[in-house]
C-alpha cells in the first residue's frame, strides 16, 4: 500500500533539493494560495535574463512542494521570457505522475508565482 | 430501522465500481446521493404533469399547482411549521441572502449582528455585506473541544444587536449547538433569531419553536435534488417583510409605477417556481420519515462512534470537536501528522515542528482507495483560523453508510497513519 | 426536420390519455415538456457521478465538476458566448433581479431605466423597484399591430437613460422586436443594453453580439429542467460589478471582517450550484441542436400561419400581435365575443357593449377538450392596461407540437365561436 | 358540444336574475379581482341583522358572475353573519357545477367580498 504518488515523487517531497533560504537573491516572489492555504517563497537569481539559480521555502501539499522544488531545479539556465510562456498543460504533463483535475492547481502553483512575480528587467 | 450495512441498495448510484470497487461516499455534508425514491418522483413528475403553476385552469396546470403546494405542506409538517411559513428558495445560501437583502437592508448604522466563529461562510458572508453600511458584525468563539461559548455568546449580545444567527450543527466541527437555550437568550434580549439548519435537518429530529423566527436548509443535503432549499420564516415577520428578488408569480396587482405583492409565502417566490425541485423534496422527506429521524440520528452516531474510537487509536491522526457523540454530528474534521517530512517551518521562524499532511494529500491518499472525503476550509475560513490550521480532511455519513463504510475508512486511514 | 406531427414521441408526457383523449399541450411560453433524453441526463448524473462541485479532490467531485463546466460551455456555444460570461441562476427571473441589485443599485437618483410596454412583469419589477431612490423609469410604446414603436423608443432614450431592457419576443403579443438595431440605437447613447430572451433563446437562432451587455433567458422554457437559468453579460462588465448573493463556492479568501470574491462567473454563483440543472440544461441544448434553431422557427411559423388562418375565419375571435408571421413567435393571444350577453357594461356608463368571455372561461372550455392554453394577464398587467384588455387566453406553440395540435384547438375554438 | 357548465349556470350568466344596480341600498361593497379583471359591486338592503334584498353591478368570468348572482338570490332573508361564516368549500360545493381548482376563487368572488364589506350595525 502506498500513494500513486510514485517514490521520485515522495522521495523529493521528503528531501527537497532546492528547499532554503537565499541570501542576495535578485527576486523574491511570495506566493500564497488562500483556498489551500499553501504559503511559498520563491527566490531567485538571476544572470541577465536567465536563471541562475532558484530556491524555495514554505509549505504545501505534495504536489506544490514537489511541483515548485522541481520548478526551481529545472528552471536554471533558462530564460525568465521562455519560463514564463510555459504552456500549463505540457507543465502539469511533465510532472512525474498522472494528476486528478482537482489537483491541477497545486501543480501549477509555483508557474503562476513566477509569472506574476518574475519580471525581466 | 437501518441495518448496519446502510440503505446502498436504494441508492442507484452505489452499484457503480470504480477499479472494480465499491465507493465509500463520505462526503454527504457537501452534498448527499439520491434513493430511486428520489429519481422516480422527479421523473415521474415530468412524465405526468409537468406545467406551471398558479393561476391557470387546465388540468395539468392544476395538477403540478396542487403537487407543489403539497410539497409545502409536507416540508411544513417535517418540521412542524404552518404552509405558509415555508418559502421554496435554491439552497440554503439564498435562504440566508434572502433575509440579507430585507430584514438585513432595513437595519440602521450602528445596530449589530451576532453570529458564531463557526460558520459556514454563508451564514457569514450575507452579514458581512452590511459591514459597509456601518453595520457591526460580532463572533461568538467556542472553546478548546469545538462547543461554542455560551457566556461569550451572552456578553457580545447587547441592546443594539438586531439579529443572531447561528447554525445549528457546525460543518466542520460536528457541534450541535443547543439552539433551544440560545433561543431563549436571544429572545430576552429581543433579537431575531436565525438558524442555519442545513446540517440538522437532514440528520435528526427538528420541530420549529416559537423562540426560532428563521430557519434556513438545503434540498440536496437531505436526499433531495440540487436547486432546491427552504427558509422558514414566522408568518407575522414574513407579512412585514418587503420581497426580495420581483417578477412574475409574486404580486397581485401591477401598473407602471406600481405594484401590490401577493401574500407570504408566494412574495418572495419570484419568476417560475422549481416544482422539480420541491416535488423531489417532498419525497426525500417522506424517504427519511419511513426511517424515521430518531433512527437517523441514531445511526449517524453509532458510525461516528466506531470513526472517532478508529481514530483514537492511531499514533498520528487527529480530530476535531465534541468527544461525545451525544454533541455531535456524523461528520469528522481530522489531519494527519507527517512524520516523515523534515523541512523547516517558515512561519514560526524556521523551527521544526510537527508537521501535517496537507488536507488535498489525505484526500487523494483516500482517493486511490475509493474512499471520498472532501479536503479544505469547508467553506468556513474563520473557524480555521481560530484553530490555527489551513485546512482539514472531512469524512461524513449518511442514512446510506454503514458499518462497512466507516471500517474500510479507517483501514484506509491506518495505512496513512503508518507511512513509510 | 419535424414532421408536421411534431416529435411527442421523445416527450413521455404525451403517452398519457386524459379522458381517454390525447393531450393537446398549448402552453410552452409558460413551461415547456421534457424529452426523455433530458430526464435521463438528469438521472444518469444521479445514478453515476452526484457531487458537490469545485475544490474537492475525488473521483465523483472531479466528474461533477467537469460536467457542470462542460454544461456551461455547451450553453456559451448555443449563443456564442465565452465560458466565463456565462452565470447560471433560477430563472430569466432572478437573472433579471441580479442586475437589479448589481448594477441596478449603482444607479444615482435622476439617471433613467428604458423599458418597453409590452415587458413581462420579470423586467419590469427589478426596475421600478428602484424608482423609491429616485431612479426613473420609462416605457416605450408599441403600436395597434404590436410593433414596438422605435421612434418612441429613440425620444426616450436619453442622457440619463442608463439601462436600456427590452424583451426579444413578447410572450403575450409574440412581437420579435429588432433587437440588432434597437442594439445600436442604445450604444450610440452608451447606455447598458439588457436582453429579456426568456422567449426567444428557445425558439430561433440567436447568437450574442457586441451591442448586447446582457442576456436572460430559463432552462424550463427550453426544454430543461426547472429551477436553471442563465445570465450571459460581457466579461469586462461581470468583473466590475459587485456579487448579489453570498456564501460558499464564490470566493478566494474570507476572514472575519473581509472578503475576496473569485472571478466571474463563480463570483455569481452563491452556495452549491444546480448541478443537476446545468446537466439537463445542456441535454435540452443538445436535443435542440439536433432539430437546428432554424427548423424550430421554420416549424413554428408553420404552425402560427395555421392558426392565424384559421382564427381569421371565425367571427367571434380576435387575436393580437403582428399579421405577418415573419414578425412574431409562435405565441397567439386571443379573445372571443360572447355574443350572448345581454348585461350592462358598468364601467361604461351601462351602455350595451361588445362583450368578451372572460379568458378563464375560454381556457376552461378548452380545457374540457384537452386542448391546454393558458389565461389571464400572463404577467403583463401594463401590456394589458395598454390594450385596454383584463385579460386573453393564449395558445403557443413548440417542437412537440405538430399540424394535427393546431387543427384540433382551431377546431375546438370554432366551438366556442358559434355558441349557441 | 358545449360547456360542462350545465344550463343551470348558462342560463343564469345570461339571464341573471339580480343584475342592476340598487338605489337607496343601506351597504354597498366593491370588489376587483386585480388578478382576474374581475369587477363586482354588491348592493345590500338590510333589515335589522338581516338581508331584505341583494343585487349586483359589474362583470366577471360566467363562474363568478353565476356565483354572485345565486348569492344575491340565496341570502335574501338569511343573517348578515351566518352567511358570513359559510364555509368556503361548502360554498363550492353548493355551486351548481364541479369546479376545477383553478377557479375556486372565481366561485368564492362573491362570499368574500360580503365577508370583507358586511358590517353588522
Ligand atoms: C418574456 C418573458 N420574460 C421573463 C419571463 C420569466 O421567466 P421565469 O419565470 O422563468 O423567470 C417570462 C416567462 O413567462 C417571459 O415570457
Ligand atoms: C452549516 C452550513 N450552512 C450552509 C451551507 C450552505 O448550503 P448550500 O450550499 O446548500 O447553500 C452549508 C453547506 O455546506 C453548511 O454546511
Amino acid at each position: 500500500m502506498s500513494w500513486t504518488y510514485n517514490d521520485e515523487v515522495m522521495d523529493r517531497y521528503q528531501n527537497p533539493v532546492k528547499n532554503g533560504r537565499m541570501d542576495n537573491c535578485d527576486i523574491k516572489i511570495d506566493e500564497a494560495s488562500t483556498t489551500c492555504g499553501d504559503k511559498v517563497v520563491l527566490y531567485i537569481k538571476t544572470n541577465g535574463n536567465k536563471i541562475e539559480d532558484m530556491r524555495w521555502e514554505g509549505d504545501g501539499c505534495i504536489l506544490s512542494v514537489v511541483s515548485t522544488d522541481l520548478f526551481c531545479e529545472n528552471s536554471i539556465g533558462k530564460e525568465i521570457r521562455s519560463i514564463k510562456e510555459t504552456d500549463d498543460l505540457a507543465f502539469v504533463e511533465n510532472f512525474p505522475v498522472k494528476i486528478s483535475p482537482g489537483r491541477i492547481n497545486c501543480v501549477l502553483l509555483p508557474l503562476r508565482a513566477f509569472r506574476r512575480g518574475a519580471k525581466e528587467k | 430501522m437501518i441495518s448496519v450495512y446502510g440503505r446502498k441498495e436504494d441508492f442507484p448510484i452505489f452499484s457503480r465500481k470504480i477499479n472494480g470497487k465499491n465507493i465509500i461516499y463520505l462526503d454527504s455534508t457537501a452534498t448527499t446521493q439520491k434513493p430511486r425514491q428520489v429519481l422516480d418522483a422527479i421523473t415521474g413528475y415530468y412524465e405526468g404533469y409537468n406545467a406551471n403553476v398558479h393561476r391557470s385552469v387546465y388540468k395539468l396546470a392544476d395538477e403540478a399547482t396542487e403537487v407543489y403546494e403539497q410539497s409545502r405542506s409536507n416540508v411544513a409538517q417535517f418540521i412542524g411549521a404552518k404552509n405558509n411559513e415555508i418559502i421554496f428558495t435554491r439552497n440554503t445560501t439564498e435562504s440566508l441572502n434572502l433575509l440579507s437583502f430585507t430584514i438585513g437592508d432595513s437595519l440602521r448604522r450602528g445596530d449589530r449582528i451576532l453570529i458564531t466563529s463557526m460558520e459556514h461562510h454563508s451564514n457569514i458572508l450575507p452579514w458581512t455585506r452590511l459591514e459597509d453600511r456601518g453595520i457591526i458584525v460580532d463572533y461568538a468563539g467556542f472553546d478548546e473541544e469545538g462547543h461554542l461559548d455560551i457566556g461569550d455568546l451572552e456578553s457580545k449580545l447587547k441592546r443594539e444587536t438586531k439579529i443572531v444567527s447561528v447554525t445549528h450543527q457546525s460543518n466542520v466541527l460536528g457541534t450541535i449547538n443547543p439552539i433551544e437555550e440560545i433561543g431563549k437568550i436571544v429572545k430576552e434580549n429581543d433579537s431575531i433569531f436565525i438558524i442555519d439548519a442545513a446540517q440538522s435537518i437532514p440528520h435528526m429530529p427538528f420541530r420549529v419553536r416559537d423562540e426560532y423566527d428563521f430557519v434556513a436548509f438545503s434540498g440536496h443535503k437531505m436526499l433531495g435534488p440540487m436547486g432546491i432549499g427552504v427558509l422558514y420564516g414566522k408568518y407575522e415577520l414574513l407579512d412585514k417583510m418587503p420581497p426580495f428578488n420581483r417578477g412574475g408569480e409574486m404580486i397581485k396587482d401591477v401598473d407602471f409605477h406600481s405594484v401590490i405583492f401577493e401574500d407570504p409565502p408566494i412574495k418572495f417566490e419570484a419568476g417560475t417556481p422549481n416544482v422539480e425541485g420541491a416535488v423531489g423534496l417532498s419525497a426525500a422527506i417522506d424517504y427519511l420519515k419511513v426511517i424515521g429521524m430518531e433512527e437517523v440520528r441514531r445511526h449517524e452516531k453509532h458510525l461516528t462512534s466506531i470513526t472517532l474510537k478508529g481514530m483514537e487509536d492511531m499514533k498520528n491522526v487527529t480530530y476535531y470537536g465534541p468527544r461525545n457523540v451525544e454533541d455531535r454530528g456524523g461528520v469528522i474534521a481530522f489531519n494527519v501528522k507527517d512524520v516523515t517530512n523534515v523541512r523547516m517551518n517558515l512561519e514560526k521562524n524556521n523551527v521544526k515542528l510537527d508537521h501535517l499532511y496537507h488536507s488535498h494529500d489525505i484526500a487523494t491518499f483516500l482517493d486511490e482507495r475509493n474512499v471520498y472525503v472532501r479536503s479544505g476550509h469547508h467553506c468556513a475560513e474563520p473557524l480555521m483560523r481560530s484553530l490555527g490550521l489551513s485546512g482539514t480532511a472531512r469524512a461524513s455519513y449518511y442514512v446510506y453508510n454503514g458499518e462497512d463504510d466507516a471500517e474500510i475508512f479507517i483501514k484506509s486511514l491506518g495505512e496513512l497513519d503508518v507511512q513509510r
